[in-house]
């Protein structure tokens, strides 16, 4: 096992009265790419500016390197920023905002220049190095902050909503490009961001934050098909969300009961727990085959075309049943007020305990 | 219909700039008149009152003074306002925004009020009036005007903008050095330009705190005592000249930021 | 190092402050005086200079005359600011830019020369000195900033509103009056006040244009050519109570906008 | 066949020198939720807005229920638009905002207000009648936008890129209610945007529109299935591009030469003609079976999980061969650098002759 580039212990802290972090620890792997997933208000940006340096908090530590480094100012950690308003220096040109760093560290012209230069490249934007940052787009500042970040080799680089300034489509290219020098430049990168798409193609660790704690962390893959929390299950791509009660317990499997009837799961729980079923929406099926399991039947309430799949949302017939969640084929012809019968294979119901 | 509506508004936009540029424009004209009296019809254009102007050592003393007085004290109002505003934006004090409403407060104060008010302190520590006087006058009515304009574009982007400086191992010093006034370099040239030409064209204050070296407001304040004359139409227009340059100056200043 | 820090900045607070605010306190200060000289020691306080002042035929009538000024040249000032800003807004025409700059260029030009230009055009047309002629002239000092102020607030999204307005069936008519108005009201009355405050305040134009009846800063002028008194002060400190009143009026309908 | 509710007939617009429209033809069908797609640039808010009375076309004609309305203003259109920015009155309730349209009509107090309350159950935010539109959030701004234009009953709701202001999560959401709204209302909706996941969301009629053209129109599952044009190929979702020659014409189908081989299409075309084939990312595998046809050999690029699929980038090891983009099954197993077969059936190939 690798030792951690950066462990954040038991970290606490509040504006005001009102909490927003509480008790939270982490840790960052080298080469890594962490993502901080959560809502507006779910203390990841709080927790970056902790780790940046910005703010320092209430309780807890942070060590880089296994040096402490909770009271240390943003100049002397081995962590730099990119902000999401990029916050270029509007008066100099690409070339000395990203030289910034190194002449900070006292490096002489024509080297900052050649490594200024590199880093360019490694964005994709060597071409702009004599220009003002307001000759360029979104897009190109976003790449000039992240070379300007890159280029003084911190240990750990911290990017804050970097693509939310961007439209939808920039975003999705600019998200693959990052993950490219990412794995280029071997640098651990710590990234926040509300949008669970991003999180899931970026990361290779994520964090799925709430209110403050943290809700799930794991690789996507694991949070997406296993995810820890009814939060995660339905914030991390959606679900359609079954609450239960186990019944009976055995060593190898348990039974729960819904208002569908009872089902068995190859997991662990104390009987009497109430727990939540969930379904992803590929999963959910709308049409039954031999080893389906099925819940009731329900109306469809809407059909969003989506290119390869149609979304379809339906209403559980049954008294306090869930609203239905599923990706179909495009080919499946379906309309709003049809009755279909939800159904999934048995191992494709996560159970969620919190 | 458009047209007529074309026509009133073009006829609309002649009026109100005849009625605020018809006053200039006369003083102006007038000081061209190769006769004694700035009156129709007009004369010249004859440059005989401006040389009448210059071979008056009054009017050139008081005209180096009167420069004197503008770039000392608004180079002065220009530091202080800029400290001011750099403070305000870095510390977050308690009642900071009744703090900063009362920094701004003066600017709707009258000058003749402000200059009394100095009258009464400089008798009372016993300060001569002369020129120093006058210039400390004019640093009270243009440093709220130096801490506005600096202070507005002091916002969370340039917060930022200095945060990330920092990270990137920058001290103190050089946040200031490289990037607070670099960035902020637009505002602080339009503050030390409207100063000077506040400071300029300002009367009050001078004539209540100078006695014998004075500003050439002042100058020609007592020459319009003998009545209006080509010579004071002459030094009038100098002195809009060069209100006028140093406002064009600015506008181009504030003009060239706009892509920034 | 902190502490030290947060002990200079309060330092230089209060620095700052007692410098820009030192004249007016003193002022007022010595106004409340119950001798016949403002200097040191304080022997009121006493309100017998401003029954002094109330008592003064002369004074009382000035404060009259300034008011009617004051409220009628801004009145005019204003509504020409918004005609003109509406116009500039809706029409684009040839070189608006230019025009735009050249209208807002009288707010560095010296009061002192646009009262001097003033009174030659009124000496030509023969229009005697008097309290229109002030009157007028406040108009002209006035009306671009009225326009700045007023036009500053026409943005994008204004027009973007008032098509919508338009796209639901609303005559000019209408637009203007539900929608334009309603939504620009804070910038008129913002200009409206700033307008009456500049106004109550101004000297020179009004000295230069009045004769017999006359503004209460001209009045103030006269009274402080026999010295300096606690009269004096406590009509200076009435003049300065308005004006700080309409101050504090004023930025607190620039807060109250904020959060729209 | 209905009668046709708009007819645009050979609009040009020009801004100065630059064309913007080339004699562009529409037809609206009363009840039918349109939307015009296409990047920026491309015309399709010019084209609203002269369908809006906001701008008088340069050539061309606006017939709306038959009447030519080219030269009438916005006021005595029987169109309303709701803006990008919302353009709510600030200094007005929302109620007062809603029943603006009514009072400009003559309608009296009470009954304007009975009907600006009941566009406002519509929109789902009845609460909101005594608010000012600053305490409203951005989406509930919206809906108080689309309440006030609904109100006045128009025959044409235009909606300029509705929902660009907000963020991903909530746009979505909006996107399902707009179209639930427009279902009840019955009103014809012509909406504009960019972004093509809300076009097949929420379109019966999809318009894609480049450089001042119509490249493409019909409902979104067939612009998606058979795009007309390159162009929307790649724009309406992503597609693989592989350029080639008709060969041989029968007279049921065609052999297309590729890089790859020949090809077999059922389509008629020109023997000699350049034509362009196209496979969409869910045709796309990775592990051939026996209908397969196959494109020589990739190497994977790129790997981006996405929660029900993982989006594969592969370059081709053949000269001049094409960049292919796949969707899969998340279960399936790829990595960066790995070498794959890319196939699909012969079925999925999509020919396009511009």
């Amino acid at each position: 096992m690798t030792e951690a580039l950066v462990e954040m212990k038991n970290i606490s802290h509040s504006f005001g009265r009102a909490g927003v972090l509480h008790d939270v620890s982490l840790t960052i792997n080298p080469g890594s790419y962490t993502v901080l997933l959560g809502p507006s208000g779910s203390g990841k940006t709080t927790l970056l500016s902790i780790l940046g340096g910005f703010l320092v908090p209430r309780k807890g530590s942070v060590l880089i390197r296994g040096h402490n480094c909770t009271m240390m100012p943003p100049a002397k950690r081995p962590t730099t920023t990119v902000f999401q308003d990029y916050a270029l220096f509007p008066h100099m040109s690409v070339g000395n905002n990203v030289g910034f760093g190194l002449r900070m560290k006292g490096v002489v012209k024509s080297e900052r220049d050649r490594l200024a230069h590199e880093a360019l490249v490694i964005v994709g934007l060597p071409e702009a190095f004599k220009k003002k940052p307001h000759q360029l787009s979104g897009g190109q500042r976003q790449r000039v902050a992240l070379a300007r970040a890159l280029v003084v080799k911190p240990a750990v680089l911290l990017l804050d909503e970097p693509l939310g300034a961007l439209d939808l489509k920039l975003r999705r290219q600019m998200q693959d490009e990052l993950k490219i020098i990412q794995k280029q430049v071997g640098t651990a990168f710590v990234h926040v961001t509300h949008d669970q798409e991003e999180a899931m193609a970026l990361a290779d660790h994520c964090v799925v934050m709430n209110q403050g704690r943290i809700e799930d962390e794991g690789t996507p893959e694991r949070v997406y098909a296993k995810p820890a929390t009814r939060f995660s299950a339905t914030f991390m791509g959606e679900s359609t969300i079954i609450p239960g009660e186990v019944t009976s317990v055995t060593s190898t499997a348990i039974s729960v009961n819904t208002v569908f009837g009872s089902f068995p799961i190859i997991a662990t729980a104390e009987e009497g727990a109430k727990v939540t079923l969930a379904i992803r929406p590929e999963h959910m099926r709308l049409i039954r085959d031999s080893r389906s399991i099925t819940f009731g039947s329900a109306e469809v309430t809407a059909v969003v075309f989506q290119g390869s799949f149609k979304r379809v949302v339906a209403a559980s017939k049954t008294l306090s049943g869930p609203t239905f969640i599923a990706k179909i084929p495009a080919t499946h012809e379906v309309a709003v007020g049809d009755t279909v019968t939800p159904c999934c294979h048995i191992e494709n119901l996560i159970m969620l305990t919190k | 219909m458009r047209g007529l509506m074309k026509l009133f508004s073009a006829i609309y936009a002649l009026a109100i700039y005849g009625f605020i540029f018809l006053p200039v424009v006369v003083l102006v004209v007038f000081s061209l008149q190769s006769t004694a009296f700035p009156i129709p019809p007009f004369t010249g254009p004859s440059t005989r009152w401006y040389e009448a102007v210059m071979n008056d050592p009054r009017l050139t003393s008081a005209l180096f003074n009167s420069l004197a007085v503008a770039i000392i004290s608004s180079v002065v109002a220009v530091a202080l306002g800029f400290v001011s505003a750099w403070g305000f934006a870095r510390f977050v004090l308690p009642g900071s925004a009744v703090m900063r409403g009362l920094i701004t407060l003066p600017l709707t104060v009258s000058y003749l009020i402000i200059g009394m008010g100095l009258l009464v302190i400089f008798n009372m520590i016993g300060l001569p009036k002369n020129l120093i006087a006058a210039g400390i006058g004019h640093v009270v009515i243009n440093l709220p005007l130096c801490f506005a304009i600096i202070y507005s574009q002091m916002g969370d982007h340039q917060i930022n903008i200095e945060r990330a400086a920092r990270d990137l191992g920058a001290t103190e010093w050089n946040v200031l050095w490289l990037v607070t006034l670099p960035i902020l370099w637009p505002a602080i040239f339009a503050s030390l330009f409207l100063s000077m030409t506040f400071s300029w064209d300002e009367f009050v204050i001078s004539f209540l705190l100078t006695r014998f070296d004075t500003t050439l407001p002042v100058e020609i304040w007592n020459l319009l005592r003998s009545g209006l004359n080509p010579k004071t139409n002459a030094v009038g227009s100098l002195v809009f000249a060069v209100s006028v340059v140093a406002a064009i100056v600015l506008e181009l200043i504030l003009l060239r930021r706009r892509p920034a």
